[in-house]
């Protein structure tokens, strides 16, 4: 029992850590070593900090089927007015963690609200917030926020891997090891049965909406932190900001069949990133890049999607093979017989 | 089922309400102009607004204000929230004040959008002029049904069949833009010049604003003429580039330059926390950010230019001339009138340029565009306005109106 | 109801009860009939109302119907791919690509219709490169489309960084006119409505969206018929762009992005269950897209500030779809 | 046994838009009482246990358990007011573990400060299943990886986790292959052994008979009567319920199993992984070929097989006179098979669309005209005929199948195949959780068919149904024929039963 369990995890080990590995020499020997630097890792991690938490937070409405569009416009939102508040108050870098994660908790609140009260699925309506938490710091700070560097300490080096171990034990926690999780988990692999033997799925997904908020605060923590700036974008702009958290999210997903999603997420987000940087590093043009980062995307998506297919054709083929064999022995014993 | 839907409904009314209320409240003119039921409220806090962000605007008025007819003046750009956006706001919005007009902003949009966009603005309201930041045929085709005069603001056409479609409109009344192209250029030149040979390049995507476009052709036109400047690495996504620093940065250590097509503070703290700004890095840029003295001080930017504002005012001063008494500037509108930017190179002109350029007083303060207006200045000639372009400087501003500025 | 019923329930009340009930029913019928439509003319009061009657001036309506056109087109092709519960985010990128490919041909001095046929070529390339990955790779088709989008874009701007293509606008100035657009639309919107409601084609993809299985098991060619949907949609992007790019003149990098979103929030404004199956209706869609160029016609038209227009649509969008969606799924929704 | 009252309800209506499912229904049920409810499909017997259970409320009319009241606002409120339900249709969550499928919504009980305490909880899990005599089942499995069967059983375990005072059995048994009924009728001892009350409904009668103390006849929504141990009897029952003479025995008379020689459907060593191995089969003209075994034996994805909906690893499924290969579903009805499968809500019907649509679907390639075209009085007039044909109780063909009843959807399914004159029919568990009224419709239809010519393969998990009706039975046990049978008089159960387990 035990050492099956072990054999089993060292595959699935190997099978999820097959993507980024592959990448990371393939781009090593493309780029004749420029990504196999220490520095690049670490910077290719420390750029995948922001996805990595925007994904756990989309990741929470996902497996309940939710997909929250406006994701990227609440993290903007909140960036732009945590970090004034922070300023007006004078309350320093705690104060934009801490008004940032305010922000996002009512915008989160009230997503979740609106989405009980108005029962239209979560794509329509999360479109909708997304117009309106893009423009509604508009009316308030027309010009964005701007923050002195003594206040985006938390986006520099070993902050932000602080708080990237800290949100990695929360949603570990959160998704495996809590009621709220596995509840999560019951309403998205059938939503009928979990309501009809009792589960609240109003409440449940209200939850979700709120937990995933904050982690969506603490990424636009970091966001505002690293930039030091936000200006307030256009109609549907916020969506670049989470496009790479999506990706990586859609990796994870399949990811998560071999090991943990925690995990998981962090391996898609990282892949993504590196996938970006190693066109860069292998020095093709702006434009080139942008083609073969959509063809090679979709070949490491199709890899993924069809993980195990091989190995099913295989079994399949064996199955058929003693099927014929046995079948053959049954005709000549027949034979024999008359 | 009916039920929660009405308790939905209320909710959102309010809420739709609320926003409603700001939007025709708390806010600029234009909403004024159009709905005359809340007209009262923001004429209130247009007075205090604009007295707040001209000085001298009153006695403006006084002096010439009140016999002027009163023109109402469209103004279209990308998007007002980046700095030059509300730099060409309140510049216009001064004017127009001063010379008792009444300013329309909105955004232009891209595509067919656009096209849209500009007809239901025409549609809305009685305009007599517009000025518009980048045009096409197919937009001026439309100004021309609505029968509306337009004069272009930074980022001429460039292809042949766009001009020669533009041009063969009466009401276009020509063009005045920046040297986005020699912008670019002196941006890879002073970087040439500072001894950087191996430089990335951070743009917009093509096809965002013809301006930015412009900016990048002078760049690559430089890498050009000087092969032994290699460029190591380009990006044209919106937004990222701050983003793409570090990339850049991590895989090619031996960066020496880099240039931008426009500077913002996100791209100056990106680059301190890379820690390259330790002088190993020069960098060049359009645009002035509040970092940006800082880095003159420190030696670490090279180069920088900004107020293109001032086009925006040159070009309302020709849309003013033909509206008050039919003069046309520009009688071949096929070249536009070129302006320079104001160029920085030490942090000296960069105290000179917050001083003089970024404050509340526009570059050219109402009297002066006076002197551009044929109906007040009735020998102002065309070439005049070359003249005019030619010696926009920091120096000549200060010159103008530097006393006005109180320190 | 059959004679045992009325054995057991021939007592007064029961009576009674049974007809309000019905006439509860019947009124529901009636409301969920109108509901649709409650969205769109709200708006159409609301913006009359702001602009003092400017909304419904000739020539505005005339605005209208060119501004709404591209994306009713596009809005009837959606409708079959969303109806068997796909998605596409890939066309605005392949509508730029495509309105390149004709703006080059027409400015290398080819053949008006053959630039178009080109045109129209291009966009059903790329619907079908959707529909493939989804089908044969196994490939989420969001997510797969995501893909095919980021590659035709990189191909666009690539294109495009060299300088814009600009046709010669007044040459081509019929292409504009608004009687060519109402024909075209009409005929559009009688096939659209014909293929969707009256034939195997439009009935399939509805069983589709319904239950994958007991379409297959009722003897359903799935894959073909989802293909057949996407090249139906890719059509309908490759007519939009052509009108588009005669439209506004020329192509730049920019061109055709953000039609997806677009194509997107018009499916969810009118009511289209984004998962597809028996409830979905064409003319669902067909609001949908007239909803949102009404609201930014209408928005502009009002003269807010910049600022506040998205925040006020934002805002309207939400009203909308709350007057307007089909609940029926209640909690199951997601 | 004190004769205490346990529930009582009196008055409850309950209606779905303008079909009234239950009109003014009192019910009283004792301490230690095993009450069945039985009625024809349709008839509310569902929606008052599912009332009872908390998974629906009453419009009207009150509960008292134990004496208060008692209004559940969940089925897990109901379960701690000691009231649990074992549901029709399958009812576990996929994709996790059998512990949370077992305490879903319940889970919190098993959190030390947030966290959950998995030793905890798969223990309680293990009592539960052990308590209810399924040993082999354990709480750290996970749900996908049992069969159908084990998966009910889950369900039971879920029922009797916490221990009820009143279980509710919805047409749970008939659903259940041997293993778990057994499992069941213990149960039903024990708990009345423990004064405790069964609400059992099931379309078995004689299961009925042998179980409960007192039947409750459903009819319309409507009470018709409450029969106690004396005055029970099928043909009773039978009438009442259905509110009309039955005549007749319920299965075919004749007990000649010969038919015409010529082979339609032939199966050339088909297999399947991992379900089964090299299964030759022959179907001729005007045959009804029964397939047995239990319900993971295999049988049914023999049937998906021969349908083309699952693809054979080896070997092929030929229509013998057109020498067509079956290769896929689109060959299998455009050569007129038709196949329903035991699946019913997630394969065999459009929960979400209306009957009309869910009737015409497999017929639409048939009607179509120029151009794909379909005419939509076809289209309605199939549905109104296939309606009063198969006497589906509905509105009318605009309604949606989801708020039919479980016979009813079924009526609808087959109403659907009959649409296409199909020549072979596969149906699998044909008669699964119907009442008697159908079931003998169903039966008679069957005949018919066959008198037709038609070809019919039965997969069934009863074995009565199969001596009932088959000319010839093929019975499997773990992927291969173990026996075929012929039709005959002293045809019994047990002699089937040996080579299937």
């Amino acid at each position: 029992m035990k050492k099956r369990n072990w054999k089993r995890i060292i595959i699935n080990t190997i099978i999820s850590l097959i993507i980024p590995v592959g990448m990371f020499l393939i781009f090593a020997v493309l780029s004749k070593g420029r990504t196999a630097t220490v520095k690049m890792f670490v910077t290719t991690f420390r750029q995948s900090i922001i996805p990595i938490i925007i994904c756990w937070g989309l990741m929470l409405n996902m497996s309940v089927g939710m997909m929250n569009f406006s994701a990227g416009a609440m993290m903007l939102c909140a960036g732009i007015l945590g970090g004034n508040l922070a300023q007006m108050t004078g309350t320093g870098i705690p104060g934009v963690l801490v008004f940032c994660l305010l922000v996002t908790l009512v915008e989160g609140a009230i997503t979740g609200f609106l989405y009980n009260k108005m029962r239209v699925p979560c794509m329509v309506l999360t479109i909708g917030m997304m117009m309106i938490w893009e423009s509604f710091p508009k009316l308030i700070f027309s010009s964005g926020v701007n923050l002195p560097s003594s206040m985006t300490l938390l986006a520099r080096s070993p902050y932000c891997f602080i708080l990237l171990g800290v949100m990695f034990v929360v949603f570990h926690m959160l998704y495996n090891k809590t009621a709220f999780g596995h509840n999560l988990r019951a309403i998205g692999n059938n939503q009928a049965i979990a309501n009809s033997v009792g589960l609240d799925s109003d409440k449940i997904k209200f939850a979700s909406f709120v937990f995933g908020a904050i982690f969506l605060g603490i990424a636009a923590t970091l966001y505002v932190s690293e930039r030091g700036e936000l200006r307030n974008v256009q109609f549907m702009a916020s969506m670049t900001i989470m496009m790479d958290g999506f990706m990586g999210m859609f990796l994870a997903l399949f990811l998560s069949k071999y090991c943990n999603m925690s995990v998981a997420v962090i391996i898609g987000s990282f892949s993504m990133k590196m996938l970006s940087n190693g066109f860069v590093a292998i020095g093709l043009s702006a434009r080139t890049r942008d083609i073969m980062q959509g063809l090679l995307l979709l070949v490491l998506l199709t890899i993924s999607a069809n993980a195990g297919v091989f190995e099913r054709i295989k079994t399949n083929k064996a199955f058929a093979k003693s099927a014929d064999d046995e079948y053959r022995k049954i005709q000549q014993t027949g034979k024999s017989i008359q | 089922m009916l039920k929660k839907m009405k308790k939905c409904m209320a909710f959102l009314l309010i809420l739709c309400m609320a926003v409603t209320a700001t939007a025709c409240g708390g806010n600029t003119d234009n909403s004024a102009a159009v709905n005359e039921n809340t007209a009262s409220s923001t004429d209130a806090n247009k007075n205090t607004d604009t007295d707040t962000n001209t000085g001298s605007e009153t006695d403006e008025n006084a002096a010439s204000g009140e016999e002027l007819p009163r023109f109402k003046i469209l103004f279209a750009y990308q998007q007002y929230e980046d700095k030059l956006g509300g730099e060409f706001k309140s510049a216009i919005q001064y004017l127009c004040d001063a010379y008792n007009c009444e300013a329309v902003f909105y955004e232009s949009g891209s595509g067919d959008t656009a096209v849209g966009n500009l007809e239901s603005v025409l549609t809305a309201g009685d305009i007599d002029g517009l000025i518009s930041v980048g045009f096409d045929t197919a937009r001026m085709e439309v100004a021309s049904k609505y029968n509306v005069p337009v004069v272009l603001a930074c980022g001429f056409p460039s292809v042949e069949a766009e001009v020669s479609g533009i041009t063969s409109y009466d009401l276009f009344l020509g063009g005045v833009t920046d040297s986005d192209y020699r912008a670019g250029y002196r941006a890879m030149e002073s970087l040439y010049e500072a001894g950087c040979r191996q430089v990335t390049y951070s743009g917009l995507s093509a096809g965002f604003a013809k301006s930015h476009d412009d900016r990048t052709k002078g760049v690559m036109d430089f890498l050009e003429a000087n092969p032994d400047m290699i460029l190591l690495a380009d990006s044209y996504t919106m937004g990222k580039a701050s983003e793409d620093i570090p990339t850049f940065n991590a895989s090619f250590p031996e960066i020496e330059g880099m240039a931008f097509t426009s500077m913002s503070d996100a791209l100056y703290n990106a680059i301190e926390s890379e820690d390259l700004a330790d002088g190993s890095v020069k960098i060049a840029g359009v645009d002035i950010s509040s970092k940006t003295g800082e880095f003159f001080e420190r030696g670490i930017q090279v180069w920088g230019c900004g107020g293109q504002y001032g086009t925006a005012m040159v070009s309302w001063a020709i849309l003013y001339n033909y509206l008050i008494d039919g003069t046309r500037i520009i009688s071949d509108t096929t070249t536009p009138i070129e302006r320079d930017y104001l160029e920085i190179t030490t942090y000296e002109e960069f105290e000179d340029f917050v001083k003089y350029v970024g404050v509340s007083l526009p570059v050219y303060d109402a009297e002066e565009i006076k002197e551009l207006i044929h109906y007040f200045n009735p020998d102002i000639t065309y070439e005049g306005y070359l003249s005019h372009a030619e010696n926009y400087t920091l120096q000549d501003i200060i010159e103008r109106h530097g006393d006005k500025i109180n320190d | 109801m059959d004679n045992s019923a009325a054995i057991t329930r021939e007592s007064e009340e029961n009576q009674r009860i049974q007809q309000d009930l019905d006439r509860k029913a019947k009124s529901k019928n009636l409301l969920n009939i109108i509901i649709p439509y409650i969205g769109l003319g709200f708006l159409f009061v609301f913006f009359i109302i702001v602009t003092q009657g400017k909304f419904i001036s000739t020539i505005n309506i005339e605005n209208l119907i060119t501004q709404s056109f591209s994306l009713t087109i596009i809005a009837i092709g959606a409708s079959f791919v969303y109806a068997h519960g796909g998605t596409d985010f890939s066309i605005g990128a392949t509508c730029g690509c495509a309105q390149l490919v004709c703006g080059l041909l027409i400015v290398s001095g080819y053949p008006l219709w053959i630039a178009i046929a080109a045109c129209i070529l291009v966009t059903i390339l790329g619907a079908s490169a959707t529909a493939g990955i989804a089908l044969g790779l196994g490939v989420p088709v969001f997510i797969g489309s995501m893909c095919v989008r980021t590659t035709f874009n990189g191909i666009l701007q690539y294109v495009a960084e060299s300088g814009e293509v600009v046709i010669d606008y007044k040459q081509y100035m019929f292409m504009n006119s608004t009687y060519l657009k109402v024909i075209i639309l009409v005929v559009f919107l009688a096939v659209g409505y014909y293929l969707f409601n009256y034939t195997v084609f439009g009935k399939y993809n509805k069983a589709i969206g319904g239950n994958p299985v007991t379409a297959v098991q009722a003897g359903v060619k799935h894959k073909k018929l989802i293909f057949a949907a996407y090249v139906a949609l890719g059509l309908c992007v490759g007519v939009a762009a052509v009108f588009t790019l005669f439209r506004t003149g020329k192509v730049t990098g920019t061109t055709g992005s953000g039609v997806e979103f677009n194509m997107m929030m018009a499916i969810a404004l009118g009511g289209f269950p984004m998962r597809g199956g028996e409830r979905s209706r064409l003319s669902a869609a067909i609001v949908g897209a007239v909803t949102i160029t009404v609201l930014a016609n209408g928005l502009q038209l009002w003269g807010l500030d910049p600022a506040t227009i998205n925040c006020v649509k934002g805002v309207l969008f939400v009203l909308i779809v709350a007057l307007s969606y089909d609940r029926s799924d209640g909690k199951l929704i997601s | 046994m004190g004769k205490e009252l346990l529930l009582s309800a009196q008055g409850v209506c309950k209606a779905f838009g303008p079909t009234r499912a239950l009109i003014d229904v009192d019910v009283d049920i004792m301490r230690g009482e095993v009450r069945g409810l039985i009625g024809e499909n349709g008839s509310g017997k569902s929606t008052f246990s599912s009332i009872t259970a908390g998974a629906l409320k009453a419009d009207t009319g009150k509960f008292t358990l134990k004496g208060n009241a008692y209004s559940p606002q969940n089925m897990v409120e109901a379960q701690s007011g000691g009231v649990s339900m074992i549901i029709q249709e399958t009812g576990v969550i996929p994709g996790i573990n059998v512990s949370s499928n077992i305490f879903a919504g319940r889970l919190d009980r098993f959190t030390k400060m947030g966290f959950l305490d998995w030793k905890k909880c798969h223990k309680a899990a293990n009592e539960a299943l052990d308590k209810i005599g399924a040993p082999e089942i354990r709480g750290e499995m996970m749900i996908d990886s049992l069969n159908f069967e084990d998966k009910k059983i889950v369900e039971i375990a879920r029922a009797m986790s916490s221990d009820p005072d009143l279980l509710i059995i919805d047409e749970t048994t008939t659903a259940l292959a041997a293993k778990g009924r057994q499992l069941i009728y213990n149960l039903i001892k024990q708990m009345r052994e423990a004064n405790k009350s069964i609400l059992f409904i099931s379309h078995d009668l004689d299961e009925l008979m042998s179980v409960c103390d007192t039947i409750t006849v459903l009819r319309d929504g409507v009470i018709i009567d409450t029969l106690d141990k004396e005055n029970m009897s099928i043909e009773l029952m039978r009438d009442l319920m259905v509110g009309r003479e039955l005549v007749g025995s319920y299965y075919r008379e004749d007990f000649d199993g010969s038919s015409s020689d010529e082979v339609v459907l032939e199966a050339r060593q088909i297999s399947l992984r991992p379900y089964f191995k090299n299964i030759d089969l022959t179907l001729h003209k005007g045959e009804i070929l029964g397939l047995g075994g239990l319900s993971d034996c295999g049988m049914h994805e023999i049937g998906k097989v021969l349908f083309g909906f699952e693809k054979t690893l080896t070997g092929e499924v030929v229509l013998t006179e057109k020498g067509k290969k079956v290769d896929s579903t689109t060959t299998a009805v455009t050569h007129s098979i038709a196949y329903v499968s035991k699946d019913r809500d997630k394969e065999s019907i459009i929960l979400n669309s209306s009957i009309q649509s869910n009737i015409v679907l497999p017929s639409l390639r048939r009607f179509s005209r120029f151009l794909g075209f379909i005419p939509r009085k076809s289209e309605s007039g199939l549905t109104s005929a296939q309606i009063d044909q198969m006497r589906i109780k509905c509105r009318n063909g605009k309604q949606l199948v989801k708020e039919l009843s479980g016979g009813n959807k079924q009526k609808v399914v087959f109403s659907k195949w009959l649409g296409t004159e199909a020549d072979i029919l596969i149906l699998d568990c044909p008669t699964r959780g119907i009442d008697v009224g159908v079931k003998a419709d169903m039966y008679k239809l069957m005949m018919q068919l066959k008198k037709q010519g038609k070809s019919i393969i039965m997969i069934s998990e009863e074995q009565l149904e199969l001596i009932g009706m088959s000319d010839r039975i093929m019975l499997l046990k773990d992927g291969s024929v173990t026996k075929e049978l012929m039709r005959s008089k002293d045809l019994n159960e047990r002699e089937v039963i040996n080579y299937i387990i």
